[in-house]
């Protein structure tokens, strides 16, 4: 057990966490924590893994780098989304789906 | 030479205009990206061409070579969708510039997300190693999704919301699974993992990555019964976002998936999986085009019938695996065929139904009474879109469904048959019931709103083109397996 | 690319074209749109004669593309195909001239006219398709070119009627679609071949193609309304009467029935149906559908149904006649295929006439309706009388041919299901007939029109008439070169060439 | 001159009826009527037999041609015809008159057609258009009765058409020919000799009144205008007739069996016929089985000839100039039957006269066309030249069949006696019916009925009581019977089909009263129905549940697939 794979270990078991709290929590905000926490695993994961004893390796380097742009992306995205979602309807969770009976969107 | 210009107005193009649209409003970015949809669709076309004539070649971005740079892979399959997405995505953007009312402030993001979108695809079709493919899919997904949550209320919110964690959880899941893939093969050229796969023993770590990454994909793709985001997503949006949706963006993740089971699924693969995700394609088809049926609301038939048509593309999987090449070649020009027709005709589809709400004024099926006499044009272009979409002759959905036949023939896997056949009878089903509400005679005056000659004109030319397909599919194909012979070359 | 491989195209493309046209003309512009039928019906006609002159002296028009990988499209005019095409084009004139005078002052006569246009452009293409695959793709395009006819109307039943009427054609059109890929598969592209692909067969394949068969013939028998597949005819009665008229002479009953013959003499070729044995099957079926068709007309109040449930028993004999093996009988099942569209047309337009001048649409209120529209009655009688089979009507000329057919073939029992199937014609339309003349009309009739001089308007009078001279003309004349007779003999002769 | 005038016969009346179209036509119809037949009657009279006519593109080969036998059956058609046609001219009354006008030239184009067609299909063909347009001539008048009576020989018409048709496919196949000359040969040696032989004899058996198949004469005569039955009875049964004689092989081979059947249909005709001919209440029902009976004399004559190929060809001559005789007599008859007579004593005398000389020609009145006809039969009956089983029974069946005719006519007599009104005749009317009997008492002897060994125009003493002892037998019979029983019974025409009828419509009333089906009712869904909905709610609670536990399956698709 190298320290890189205890790493990918960890990476591995954040990500069970992440995808417990993802399907399991109905709050959005926790439903976006989770998923950052997913993120984060998967990272480790990246990092952890792709040492292969030759010394480090940038690659993985650059594309967690990359990675970490791309999931703050999307966290912004989201907490737009939820902030106006929760101005319009009040609610934090997206319990009542009635999208498929209800009125169409404003055209 | 040329070719080296063409590629840098490709990629150059959308991001630029992007900046530039943020900067400006609505009406500005309007005028702005009618430029730029014209200099894209040249260039698209422009190095379509070049590719039919002189092949495939592998273009590093800014000079830098793999691992560290960028490598794209431009080869006759990702030209031909380039240039589907040119047209198509060009069509959505004009039709868009009509069709979205300028006063709505929020209206002044569209033509940065729409760039955005398109960058992202472009990225999708030329990348050549996963983390790239990750990238371009996750700008996709987020332009997506800010489009369908543009200026909507809270139902538009809630199923943008909803695609929204769907796409993070798919993108998760493929990242995640190249970071397997990395750890084990050190490399992320897909080309590179190909040619290394034979030698490998251990297949755990790679089976696992496999698995998160199709799964991943399947999710993004809305692959029954990951397929819940959708028909809310896509339903709500404005109808040229609905369009550029379920034509092109589905497809980025679905082409991603084919192509790592086209190059690893005869290592990392095995029969109950290509059945596994065949039956659920099949699945697809059924389950969806049978809630098309149900749909009460116009674009809620649409949208699910983009659930079921997705599930034909699946259909690769289990034709593919183990099967003689004859059946293999087969199975990928059906599915190659099926993704530029459904792209063509599902564009068209959505934005004649936009036509047709504008005119009615109502979103129900049932308020369509009438409209056969007095809006032909739009009803026509949505007819047709159905044609294909049903397959029947001479649509690219027939050319399509025709292959897929014959490659399910030719590996003696013919419970796919039935698939095909049901799905279309099926979806033969909801696309007359939306001709019959059009045909119910209605007493009275034209109380329609006409919309205006360009609406009209659009989706009936890409819904023409839909319709055309199978007569210069051969051309079409020969072209498209530039990529699928060359593709072994790193 | 010389001319003679143009002409097929050219001839489609005219129809094809006159539709565009016409769903181009605004809905008010009716002599412009009648000035487009007219010029695009006449023209293609003349196309049509170029071509049966020509294919008489043994020009090969053929023209083909590969479409898909290992798929062509393969557009060819033989002895069969300009057969057909001639009857569609004749008809067609015919047709549209009534319906310009049917569809007078009614709305969305540019989207009519327009799948009108369409309908025929397809079934121009089936009859000039040059192989299966080719076939398929103008079969399929036929049912979408029909369905807005049929719905045309708009009511409730109209639209239950296209509901069925889509129902059966396309799942027809499915099953249909997976028997080609299926030979497709098994053999490769197919072109129709005088004499068929299979005489040799190997024995391998003996099951596949067996089964192959079978999907061909529940596929194309949709259309051609084979017992159990006719549902859909009866209840596409409420179409206009023009597409009646179409739909059962020429266009959809027609496209099945043709594509029977192909299917048996250029695809598989007689022999080979007969060695494996599938024949005498497909003749008794025939024969069932001939005699079921009859008895359910019998009860039908409604003049249209009753025609709808002939139409379903007279195309029967096109098959009965083509899987009797030996020339005669094909010749028999080959000319009336012409001899039933003639004749069936005439009967339609002729109800139409009635439902157009009179309101009638039941039997029962035709009684003296001779005296009024002494014309129509004439038509309807000879037409009545064509399908009987009396002579020197067309329908005595095939009936004769079928039942020597019969006797060469040795099947004894398709005499007595000719005969006692003309019996149940003669029950079903001699009342109509009657009643037509010998009986006093009671009232008034429930909604009349009049038009000056003609008992009705001159556009719904000459077509009727003129189908009813060419029933007679065809019968009369069966022995003069370049009729139907004469030319089905020339392709029977072909087909059993060696 | 011949190609012009053939086609002409026919054309001529097959074209008259689009006149019809052209209002107002009616009067230039009605005088049309008698000129119609002329050309035909021109081509009878002055052309020679044995011309041909080839017409190759009609039907299936066309070739028409005239001999002998043809040539008497079309002298005597166009003859009728043309008298008839006279008769109707003045008969007529305005209602309906263009209608009648074009059903009469169709029918006439149909009768004259036959005739003359020598090859299959256009024999069939116009014996077919005659068929049919007799019955608009049958039904004419638009009483019930009239519709009943058309309705019933169409059907019977129906019926022996397509007995026809298939007879003739069959033999056609066999002669590998469409002429009608080579049918006999072929179906001498056929395979299904006897199936083909039947269907032939039963699809004209209609026409010609063979028993069981003769229903609808008696029926239709009566109905029908009189010029209309005077041609139904007198030409166009004939058809009949001289269709048994073109297909049937004859002089080809000996068919005892066959023979010995139509000489017991004959039989039974002729006798069965008069016995419920003179039970009849009206007067051309009385004649429509007088007809029957008559024919049923020349099917016995016709069974001998099937029986003994050897005295074929002096029986066919024999047959045809009974059809003559019998056609022109029976033709006046029917005519007298629309009379009126006149209130003039001595007029009324002459016309009495004339009615009955017809009749009395028919039961063979020495000096008549019916005493030849009558001696040739029986000499071409003689037992000694035959060679049959039945021999010795046909002289007495020849002689009770001169009974029953006499009867028959004084049944006749009697009938329209108490039926006579008293008015003036229209010109034309007693023109034409004037004209029938000159041409049946007179100008018969001009006729060419070549015959070998023709009895002359003086019988011979022996001869004459050979003629004469079965009229005074039936004198004394008919004297007799009015004496003892005034009230004759009363058989309905159509004898046989209204038991028929009455059976069927027993039936018929069964079928309808025959519980419907239980309907089900609205609302009330059955279970299965309900399945279904049931079905359709499981099937849309999972498809929410597929949108909200993406996660979970999701989840679980990787799970699969990695354990896959």
């Amino acid at each position: 057990m190298t320290p890189s794979l205890l790493y990918a270990f960890a990476g591995a078991g954040l990500c069970g966490i992440g995808m417990f709290g993802f399907i399991q929590l109905r709050h959005l905000l926790r439903k976006l924590l989770a998923f950052n926490l997913i993120g984060s695993g998967t990272f480790l994961v990246l990092v952890g893994l792709a040492q292969h004893g030759q010394g480090p390796d940038a690659v993985p380097q650059a594309l967690v780098l990359t990675g970490i742009v791309v999931s703050i992306a999307a966290t912004a995205l989201a907490i737009v989304l939820i902030r106006r979602y929760f101005h319009l309807s009040g609610h934090t969770s997206l319990e009542a789906d009635d999208s498929d009976s209800g009125q169409g969107g404003a055209e | 030479m040329i070719t080296a210009w063409l590629m840098a107005g490709l990629l150059f193009t959308p991001l630029a205009w992007a900046v530039l649209c943020l900067l400006l409003d609505f009406s500005r970015g309007r005028l702005v990206s009618c430029l730029g949809i014209t200099v894209q669709v040249l260039v698209s076309l422009g190095l379509w061409v070049a590719v039919a004539r002189e092949g495939g070649f592998l273009y590093g971005l800014g000079g830098w070579e793999a691992p560290l740079g960028i490598e794209l892979r431009v080869d006759g399959l990702a030209v031909t969708f380039i240039l589907l997405t040119a047209i198509v995505a060009g069509a959505c953007g004009l039709h868009a510039s009509v069709y979205l009312a300028p006063d709505n402030a929020w209206y002044r993001y569209f033509w940065p997300l729409f760039w955005f979108l398109w960058a992202g695809l472009n990225g999708v079709w030329l990348g050549g190693d996963l983390f790239n493919l990750y990238v371009g899919l996750e700008l996709l997904s987020l332009s997506a999704v800010g489009l369908v949550a543009l200026g909507g209320g809270i139902n538009a919110l809630r199923a943008s919301l909803r695609y929204l964690l769907a796409a993070l959880l798919g993108s998760m899941a493929y990242l995640l699974g190249v970071a397997l893939m990395y750890g084990q093969f050190g490399t992320l050229s897909i080309a590179g993992i190909a040619s290394l796969l034979p030698e490998t023993q251990a297949l755990v770590g790679p089976g696992m990555a496999m698995a998160l990454m199709l799964s991943g994909l399947a999710l993004k793709t809305a692959l029954f019964p990951l397929h819940g985001w959708l028909p809310p997503a896509h339903g709500i949006a404005k109808s040229p976002v609905s369009a550029l949706l379920s034509a092109l963006v589905v497809k980025a993740s679905f082409y991603i998936a084919a192509r790592l089971w086209l190059e690893f699924g005869h290592e990392l693969g095995s029969t109950a999986v290509a059945q596994l995700i065949g039956g659920l394609g099949g699945a697809a088809v059924i389950w969806g085009s049978w809630l098309a049926c149900r749909q009460s609301q116009l674009k809620q038939v649409v949208a699910y019938s983009s659930v079921a048509q997705i599930g034909y593309l699946f259909l690769l999987f289990p034709l593919t695996f183990a099967v003689s090449d004859t059946a293999s070649l087969q199975a990928q020009q059906g599915m190659t065929l099926q993704v530029v027709s459904h792209a063509l005709a599902k564009a068209a589809m959505f934005l004649a139904a936009g036509n047709l709400i504008l005119a009615t004024g109502s979103h129900q099926v049932a308020g369509l009474a009438g409209v056969s006499h007095f809006l032909p044009f739009s009803l026509f272009s949505f007819g047709l879109a159905g044609v294909s979409l049903m397959g029947m002759p001479p649509s690219g959905g027939f050319a399509a469904k025709w292959m897929l036949l014959q490659a399910s023939l030719a590996s003696g896997q013919w419970w796919w048959i039935v698939v095909l056949v049901a799905g279309s009878l099926l979806s033969a089903a909801y696309v007359f019931r939306i001709y019959q509400a059009s045909f119910v005679a209605k007493t009275g005056v034209d109380d329609f709103y006409h919309p205006p000659g360009s609406l009209e004109v659009i989706p009936l030319l890409l819904a023409l083109m839909s319709l055309g397909l199978a007569l210069v599919a051969e051309p079409l194909l020969s072209v498209m397996a530039l990529s699928l012979e060359t593709g072994g070359a790193p | 690319m010389s001319l003679s491989a143009l002409l097929p195209p050219i001839t489609l493309m005219t129809s094809l074209l006159a539709a565009v046209l016409i769903f181009a003309t605004p809905e008010h512009r009716s002599g412009l749109r009648t000035t487009i039928n007219l010029t695009a019906a006449l023209i293609k006609l003349l196309l049509v004669a170029i071509m049966v002159w020509g294919v008489f002296q043994g020009v090969d028009y053929h023209l083909t593309f590969t479409m898909l990988p290992g798929v062509a499209f393969t557009l060819k005019a033989d002895a069969l195909s300009v057969m057909f095409a001639g009857l569609s084009a004749i008809l067609w004139l015919l047709t549209t001239v009534y319906a310009v005078g049917y569809l007078e002052d009614s709305p969305n006569r540019s989207r009519f006219f327009g799948f009108f246009s369409l309908c025929v452009a397809s079934t121009m293409g089936i009859a000039l398709a040059g192989n299966l695959f080719t076939f398929l793709l103008f079969y399929e395009m036929l049912t979408l070119a029909t369905y807005p006819l049929v719905v045309h109307r708009g009511t409730v039943e109209a639209l239950r009627a296209g509901r069925t009427y889509i129902l059966y054609t396309l799942t027809g059109g499915a099953v249909l679609l997976v028997a080609i890929a299926w030979l497709h598969g098994l053999v490769g592209d197919l072109p129709f071949r005088q004499g068929g692909h299979f005489q040799q067969a190997a024995s391998d394949l003996e099951t596949p193609l067996t089964l192959i068969f079978v999907l061909l013939i529940a596929g194309l028998g949709v259309k051609a309304a084979i017992f159990p597949l006719h549902g859909w005819l009866p209840q596409a009665m409420v179409a206009p009467a023009p597409v009646s008229a179409l739909l059962h002479a020429v266009a959809v009953v027609k496209a099945g029935a043709f594509g029977i013959v192909r299917v048996v003499y250029d695809i598989y070729g007689i022999e080979s149906v007969a060695a494996l044995g599938l024949l005498e099957p497909l003749a008794w079926l025939a024969a069932f559908t001939i005699l079921y068709g009859s008895v359910r007309a019998l009860s039908q109040a409604d003049l249209k149904r009753r025609l709808a449930f002939s139409t379903i028993s007279q195309v029967s004999y096109i098959i009965l006649g083509i899987s009797l093996f030996g020339p005669i009988g094909t010749a028999g099942g080959l000319v009336h295929l012409l001899h039933q569209g003639i004749m069936k047309i005439t009967l339609f337009f002729c109800a139409g006439n009635y439902a157009e001048t009179l309101g009638i649409h039941r039997v029962d209120e035709l009684d003296g309706a001779g005296r009024r529209m002494p014309g129509t009655s004439i038509a309807f009688t000879i037409g009545a009388f064509g399908m009987i089979g009396t002579p020197p009507l067309a329908g005595f000329i095939t009936k004769w041919t079928i039942a020597s057919g019969a006797i060469a073939a040795n099947m004894h029992w398709a005499i007595a299901v000719l005969l006692l199937s003309s019996i149940l014609n003669a029950a079903y339309f001699l009342p109509v007939v009657q009643r037509l003349w010998f009986r006093e009309a009671v009232n008034d009739w429930p909604h009349e029109r009049f038009w000056g001089r003609l008992e009705t308007s001159a556009w719904l009078f000459w077509p009727p008439l003129i189908t009813a001279l060419m029933t007679i003309m065809v019968g009369v004349l069966a022995s003069m070169p370049f009729s139907p007779l004469s030319w089905a003999e020339l392709i029977a002769a072909r087909e059993y060439l060696p | 001159m011949m190609p012009v005038l053939v086609p002409a016969a026919v054309l001529l009346p097959l074209l008259f009826p689009a006149l019809a179209l052209v209002p107002d036509s009616g009067r230039i119809m009605r005088y049309g009527l008698p000129l119609l037949p002329l050309p035909a009657l021109t081509v009878a009279l002055l052309s020679g037999p044995g011309w041909t006519l080839e017409l190759p593109y009609l039907l299936n080969g066309g070739v028409w041609l005239l001999d002998e036998l043809r040539r008497v059956f079309l002298l005597l058609t166009a003859c009728l015809w043309t008298t008839a046609g006279l008769y109707a001219a003045g008969y007529l009354h305005g209602e309906h008159l263009r209608r009648f006008c074009a059903f009469w030239g169709l029918t006439l184009a149909g009768n004259l057609g036959l005739i003359m067609a020598g090859d299959i299909a256009s024999f069939y063909s116009f014996f077919a258009l005659m068929t049919f347009a007799a019955y608009g001539l049958v039904v004419h008048e638009g009483s019930p009765q009239a519709l009943r009576a058309g309705r019933i020989y169409l059907v019977m018409a129906v019926l022996g058409e397509m007995a026809l048709l298939a007879g003739l496919i069959f033999s056609a196949s066999e002669a590998q020919s469409g002429m009608l000359q080579d049918l006999p040969p072929a179906i001498a040696e056929a395979e299904h000799r006897d199936l083909i032989l039947g269907l032939l004899i039963t699809g004209f058996g209609v026409k010609a009144g063979l028993p069981l198949l003769h229903f609808w004469l008696p029926l239709a005569h009566p109905v029908a205008p009189t010029p209309a039955s005077a041609v139904l009875s007198g030409a166009m049964i004939k058809a009949g007739l001289l269709g048994w004689l073109l297909t049937l092989p004859l002089a080809e081979t000996a068919l005892p069996q066959w023979g010995t059947v139509m000489i017991m249909a004959g039989a039974l005709a002729s006798i069965g016929a008069a016995l419920i001919g003179v039970c009849q209440q009206q007067a051309k029902a009385v004649l429509a089985y007088s007809s029957i009976s008559q024919m049923g004399l020349i099917t016995i004559m016709l069974g001998v000839a099937l029986a003994d190929p050897e005295r074929a060809p002096v029986i066919i001559p024999v047959i045809g100039l009974y059809a003559l005789h019998h056609g022109l007599a029976k033709g006046s008859l029917f005519l007298s039957a629309g009379l009126s007579i006149p209130a003039h004593k001595q007029e009324r005398w002459l016309m009495w006269a004339l009615i009955t000389l017809p009749g009395l020609a028919l039961a063979g009145l020495p000096f008549t066309s019916g005493a030849v006809a009558k001696l040739a039969m029986k000499e071409a009956l003689a037992p000694e030249a035959l060679e049959l089983g039945p021999r010795a029974l046909l002289a007495p069946l020849i002689s009770a069949g001169a009974i029953a005719t006499l009867l028959l006519v004084l049944r006749y007599l009697w009938v329209l006696h108490k039926h006579t009104r008293t008015a003036p005749n229209h010109r034309a009317v007693l023109m034409g019916w004037l004209a029938t009997v000159l041409i049946s008492l007179l100008g018969f002897w001009l006729m060419p009925w070549n015959l070998a060994n023709a009895p002359g125009f003086l019988p011979s003493p022996y001869e004459l009581w050979k003629l004469g002892w079965p009229m005074l037998t039936a004198l004394v019979l008919a004297w007799m019977v009015s004496r003892s029983a005034p009230g004759t019974p009363s058989v309905p025409a159509g004898d046989g089909i209204v038991l028929i009828e009455r059976l069927a419509s027993s039936i018929g009333t069964g079928v309808l009263r025959a519980p419907t089906r239980p309907r089900m009712t609205r609302g009330q869904k059955p279970s299965y129905m309900n399945l279904f909905g049931r079905l359709r709610e499981i099937l849309e609670a999972k498809e929410r549940q597929f949108r909200q536990g993406m996660g979970l399956t999701m989840l679980l698709l990787v799970l699969l697939l990695s354990l896959l």
